[in-house]
């Protein structure tokens, strides 16, 4: 029965996001192509609760749907110069859309070609306090990496800021 | 089947709740903002006008619904759904009492800021797709200021999580229980690391809100109604729904967070143990009264004075409280270990 | 219907496929940035599927995620001030445009 | 007891707050130093009273040691130690060191670099202390060049001058030479005992070898000759009264001068095995205390009077050394820090108050400065040798030393010494406080600056009766005087007085004749000319080293020159070759590889579009290429 469950679960969730993705390539607006790229978050955050990563669910869905989309939400409205800009040329390209393919096909035959066979998830539940134990534990822990990812972020951030400073430069 | 219906009431009661809580809030707002300014507020249609805001609702769902000429139809929409659907989803781990409650998250916490974080979304939404540069200006607004100030919401919370050792809302509020000194409740608002948190807390939730001090999306002096401009009947009434949704959330946060949720102090927990709920929704009125006495009192700040003290003062400053959190943290560790 | 690793992998195949066409064949920077965003998407769901079924007690993958979120969102938030940057130069952010460091 | 490592520790201490900062905060931070110093009285005292009442002067009161390194299986060990020697100049350095910290707030204060001022004495102190401390001779070496530095600093402090600049160079350049041979004395003590430690070098040094013992001794007496400037390496001293006063008090008076002193009386065994260095050291202490006092007696210049005086007083020290008495030597030792200390502040004060240094150019300031010249006077009487100040005691034991040891002529040499000594004492005294006021604006130092000189004013009139106890201190036996001694030294004291009043003081009016020189003219102007000391160092060592340094520098120009200018000429021309050979050769090979980079290369940048998704094309599809490679291969 949860099997079905899951199963149904996941089809819905593979549907909207690779529609939504679709939804986003082929759309011609940019606006509707962020607001799509929203929902493809959305499904993959649903994708992380079903494979039970409920922490990376939640960040996901703060950082890529709540901050990322507004941010490009925001870029792109600051960028037209009339509201009429947002309609844009579909850009449709055979060869990327080949190259593409061929990429997407080898993967599938590798992925086919593999011994990646287990049908069920193991019953163990990876679970939120074993992962900031983990996250920030010295021994056998991540907390090394994960200070290294926050000095890129503060880099990056104080990168973001010198670039869009207005004046000045 | 009663798994089925066990996953459909809860949804049912939140919708029910929200929509009370909206009637309730209009009412209240008219009432409370009319007693500050020393005025009656509404008092002809019913019993000190009680059913004021029950005749608006009748005009809401009865206005025909005017969609204008150039707007970008899906989007539009879409927007009051995308507005009300984040604010109905953050109820589910709001805890009224240990028992009273939609679901058990151990990520409680976190689920509530993910889905508000959604919010600017549907602003945006309703801003760009109105066609009209006011609703425009006031979306991005709205927008801007509700993730500038998500951080320090988000980061003024972290002592607090730190202190309880949880995300989970239901062990937050069990670790406010007992008593410092024997008298005083173990509140985190009482506590001096909690008591600045819960300064930024209320500053940054004024200002997610939406809120004056902090109303520069909907100035009503500079950009007539902000993103809802636009928009009418049942639409426009959803915004405003999720509007009073909204303060109803963070109220009911800063309660949990800060005010020992549905607990009373210095009455045994035994004798008010049924009518838990009943106290979280009057203290999270309280709390949304102060809310409402605010914006009776103070005038509105400029946008980038609200900028500047969200990014220059707010996140700085929750951000060293965390730092003395963890080394206040370490150091009581450490004498309790020693003696 | 059993949801096994492949069908995972499947998935976060076909989600990277649209990406990098996106990613080369948009002329817009802003949408190209999207594209770039769905591709790390793709590679999350690949991490999380590989952690959940075969170190679920370890969550490798998981703290992995945790990362490549990280720099992703560096990544986006440097991407969008450089948009940004451009377009204040140029007027426009349409990548054919941005050659002027060709030699 | 190992507070007492502090003692030199806090003066360190403080020279080291105050060396890096800014001039500014440098200056208002001056206490810093005055508390080291205080602190470090403070822990003297208390190590002078633990050491109490001494009398084992072979066995340390304290004693640590560490290992520094090993030197070819033998440990060199460091270390401090206090005995009862170490725990008098202990007194001695703080005392003193306290009065003229203290009187420096006054005399210094509206210096600009008072603050810097305060770091060298510090650094100067902790030196001092740490070398009355060490436990052996190489530490003590070191903080010997540590008081050099100072000493040369502090002569050198108002450098904008010319005349501080060079004293300071003088005596640096005067000392070192002595430095040299205390240096090769280390050397061959190395040698000869393996060791540096005290214990070790005097425990062994009856069984060197022949001559070596003399070496060592003779070597060690040249560097102490050198820092107590005793003939002929006393030039420095006089000139280096050109430093801040109050500086001269505490280094060239009391104590650093005192430490060549300090290092033979340490090193006495070594001298006594060899013997013959006993005779130098008497002798050199006796020429010493003769020329030093006859120059005094001649000397216009205040300071210059008591730097003489000093030099004089330290061949007293050293006759007492070569007599082979370590308790006369030290007790002189003692007492004269205090005494001529006190003299140099009464001097700090006396130019401050009549604004020249030439006693010419003064008379009658005891009318004004009544404090000042009481103590003044007390420390006159006691440099004078009169009952019952201190010189007279500590003055007595060394005669008796004399007396005692049969070195009859020494004896002689040594009561003329007093004499004279006398003699420029009272000339100093009646030209300064009597006669007719030069200047009528004389008024009285500040309280921060005559404190001091109360204090040390009534130590240098009480302390000479401590002599007895101090000879039971130092491990020895104590002895009074005896009228066969003290008789004739009283006389010769009042002899000179009464010459000096007789020249100086029996007429109420400035002289503008020298009677001196009118009586003895040729013997004056030899006197004057600082008998021909520097005038010799001049005409036999540096003009000669001048005509030396010029006739390499010719040699230099004109053959060493010519070779290189040779060379490189022949150089150049073989490099001209080899240019062309470059231009030709070389450069072709080089240009004709550059110009085919540049053919492929306008090629290759065909593929260099200046679109960013051309690129990533470039990029997917080498992925793909090798993804395809790893299938088909895996397959």
């Amino acid at each position: 029965m949860p099997e079905t469950v899951n199963g149904v679960v996941f089809g819905i969730l593979a549907l909207a996001s690779i529609g939504g993705a679709v939804a986003m390539l082929t759309t011609r607006n940019v606006i509707h192509a962020a607001f799509w790229l929203l929902e493809v978050m959305l499904a993959v955050a649903g994708l992380f609760l079903l494979l039970s990563a409920e922490f990376l669910a939640l960040v996901q869905v703060l950082v890529y749907a709540g901050a990322v989309s507004v941010l490009m939400l925001f870029v792109i409205m600051l960028t037209l110069r009339r509201r009429e800009d947002a309609i844009r040329p579909l850009d449709a390209s055979w060869g990327a859309a080949a190259l593409a393919l061929l990429f997407g096909a080898i993967i599938y035959v590798g992925v086919a070609a593999s011994s990646f066979t287990l049908g069920a998830m193991p019953d163990e539940v990876p679970d939120v306090e074993a992962l900031g134990t983990l996250l920030f534990s010295l021994d056998g822990g991540w907390v090394f990496p994960f200070e290294i990812a926050s000095l890129v972020l503060l880099v990056a951030l104080v990168g973001a800021v010198w670039w869009s400073k207005e004046e000045d430069r | 089947m009663s798994d089925v219906l066990r996953v459909i009431l809860p949804v049912l009661a939140a919708v029910g709740l929200m929509l009370t809580n909206g009637v309730v809030l209009i009412y209240m707002l008219r009432k409370v903002l009319g007693h500050l300014h020393l005025r009656l507020g509404p008092m002809h249609v019913g019993w000190h006008g009680v059913l004021q805001t029950v005749a608006d609702v009748g005009k809401l769902l009865t206005k025909e619904d005017i969609t204008p000429n150039n707007v970008d139809k899906a989007l539009f929409f879409l927007a009051p759904a995308a507005v009300f659907v984040p604010s109905l989803m953050a109820y589910a781990a709001i805890p009224f009492s240990e028992t009273w409650r939609i679901t058990s998250l151990d990520t409680g916490l976190l689920y509530t800021f993910a889905v508000l974080s959604l919010v600017p979304i549907g602003v945006l939404m309703a801003g760009w797709s109105s066609a009209n540069k006011w609703a425009l200006l006031g979306g991005m607004r709205a927008a801007a200021q509700q993730i500038a100030y998500e951080v320090p919401l988000l980061l003024s919370v972290l002592p607090i999580v730190m202190l309880s050792g949880s995300l989970d809302l239901v062990e937050i509020v069990s670790a406010q229980g007992g008593y410092w000194l024997g008298f005083v409740p173990r509140w985190f608002v009482l506590h001096p690391l909690g008591f600045i948190a819960s300064l930024i807390f209320l500053v940054a939730g004024l200002a997610e809100l939406n809120q004056t001090p902090f109303d520069m999306s909907e100035a009503e002096s500079e950009l007539v109604a902000g993103f809802a401009s636009e928009y009418s009947a049942m639409k426009f009434g959803l915004l405003f729904l999720s509007e009073f949704s909204n303060s109803f959330i963070i109220s009911a946060l800063g309660i949990t967070l800060f005010f020992g949720g549905w607990t009373l102090p210095w009455i045994p927990a035994d004798w008010v143990a049924h009518i838990g709920p009943i106290i979280f929704m009057l203290k999270t009125y309280i709390g949304i009264a102060v809310f409402m006495w605010i914006r009776g009192t103070y005038p509105r700040v400029r946008i980038d004075q609200l900028m500047s003290l969200g990014w220059k003062r707010l996140i700085p400053i929750s951000l060293s409280l965390i730092m003395v959190t963890g080394i206040a943290m370490k150091v009581v560790e450490s004498v309790r270990g020693v003696s | 219907m059993q949801v096994g690793l492949e069908v995972f992998l499947g998935l976060a195949a076909v989600l990277f496929a649209l990406g990098l066409y996106g990613a080369i064949s948009k002329k817009s920077a802003v949408m190209v940035l999207m594209s770039l965003e769905l591709m790390a998407v793709a590679v999350n769901i690949n991490l999380v599927a590989f952690s959940r079924f075969l170190t679920p007690e370890a969550m490798t993958g998981q703290f992995f995620t945790i990362f490549t979120m990280v720099v992703s969102a560096a990544e986006i938030g440097l991407g969008l001030a450089l948009v940004l940057a451009i377009y204040r130069q140029s007027r426009s952010i349409e990548l054919a445009g941005m050659n002027r460091l060709k030699g | 007891m190992g507070y007492v490592a502090v003692i030199p520790l806090l003066p360190a201490l403080a020279f080291a707050i105050l060396a890096p900062l800014s001039g500014e905060l440098r200056n208002r931070l001056r206490g810093v130093a005055v508390a080291g110093m205080a602190g470090s009285l403070v822990l003297s005292v208390i190590a002078f009273f633990q050491t109490w009442p001494g009398g084992h002067a072979e066995h340390p009161v304290w004693h640590v040691t560490f290992p520094l390194a090993e030197i070819s299986g033998k440990p060199l060990e460091m270390g401090l130690m206090l005995d009862p020697i170490s725990a008098a100049m202990l007194l001695v350095i703080t005392i003193v060191g306290m009065c003229v910290q203290i009187y420096s707030l006054g005399y210094m204060h509206r210096d600009g670099r008072v603050g810097w001022y305060y770091a060298a004495l510090s650094l100067f102190t902790a030196a001092m202390l740490l070398l009355v401390l060490a436990d052996n001779f190489l530490l003590l070496y070191m903080a010997w060049e540590v008081m050099g530095l100072c000493s040369y600093l502090l002569i050198g402090f108002w450098h904008e001058q010319e005349a501080p600049r060079k004293a300071s160079q003088k005596a640096f350049l005067t000392t070192r030479v002595g430095d040299v041979g205390f240096a090769i004395g280390l050397f061959a003590m190395y040698n000869a005992a393996g060791t540096f430690s005290f214990e070790g070098v005097l425990g062994s040094a009856a069984s060197w070898a022949p001559g070596a013992a003399t070496l060592v001794a003779l070597m060690l007496l040249f560097g102490a000759m050198g820092k107590s400037a005793q003939v002929p390496l006393h030039v420095w001293l006089p000139d280096a009264m050109a430093g801040p006063t109050p500086a001269s008090a505490l280094i060239h008076a009391a104590t650093m001068v005192a430490a060549g002193v300090y290092l033979v009386a340490r090193a006495l065994p070594i001298f006594e095995v060899s013997g013959v260095a006993l005779t130098v050291t008497l002798w050199v202490g006796a020429i010493t205390a003769m020329v030093g006092g006859l120059l005094a007696a001649v000397q216009h210049d205040i300071k210059k009077v008591l730097a003489y005086s000093t030099i004089s007083q330290l061949g007293y020290m050293f006759i007492a050394l070569g007599a082979g008495s370590v308790v006369a030597a030290m007790f002189h030792l003692v007492t004269h820090a205090f005494f001529k200390s006190l003299l140099f502040l009464g001097a700090g004060v006396i130019i401050h108050a009549s604004h020249t240094q030439d006693m010419r150019e003064m008379g009658g300031l005891a009318k004004h400065l009544k404090i000042t010249t009481i103590t003044f006077t007390a420390g006159s009487l006691a440099l004078a040798g009169v009952f019952p100040f201190s010189g007279f005691w500590s003055k007595d034991e060394i005669l008796a030393v004399l007396l005692h040891e049969q070195q009859y002529g020494v004896f002689v040499i040594a009561l003329i010494a007093a004499f004279i000594t006398a003699f420029y004492v009272a000339r100093l005294w009646f030209r300064v406080f009597m006669g007719p006021e030069q200047s009528d604006e004389l008024h009285e130092a500040h309280t921060s600056m005559l404190a001091p000189m109360v204090l040390l004013a009534s130590i240098t009139t009480v302390i000479g009766i401590g002599g007895y106890w101090f000879a039971e201190f130092l491990g020895h036996h104590g002895a009074w005087p005896e009228p066969k001694i003290y008789l004739p030294s009283l006389v010769a004291a009042g002899a000179g007085l009464a010459l000096g009043w007789w020249a100086y003081g029996r007429m109420n009016v400035v002289l503008n004749t020298r009677p001196l020189k009118h009586r003895a003219g040729y013997a004056y102007d030899m006197l004057s000319m600082k008998l021909y000391f520097d005038l010799t160092y001049d005409t036999f060592v540096i003009k000669p080293y001048m005509r030396l340094a010029l006739a390499f520098a010719i040699f230099d120009f004109k053959r060493i020159d010519g070779v290189v200018n040779g060379v490189a000429r022949s150089w150049r021309t073989l490099s001209d070759r080899g240019w062309k050979f470059d231009r030709t050769v070389i450069d072709g090979a080089v240009n004709a590889s550059a110009s085919g980079a540049r053919a492929l290369g306008s090629r290759l940048r065909r593929i260099q579009v200046g679109r960013v998704q051309a690129y990533q094309r470039y990029v997917v599809g080498a992925v793909v290429l090798l993804m395809l490679w790893t299938v088909v291969k895996g397959a």
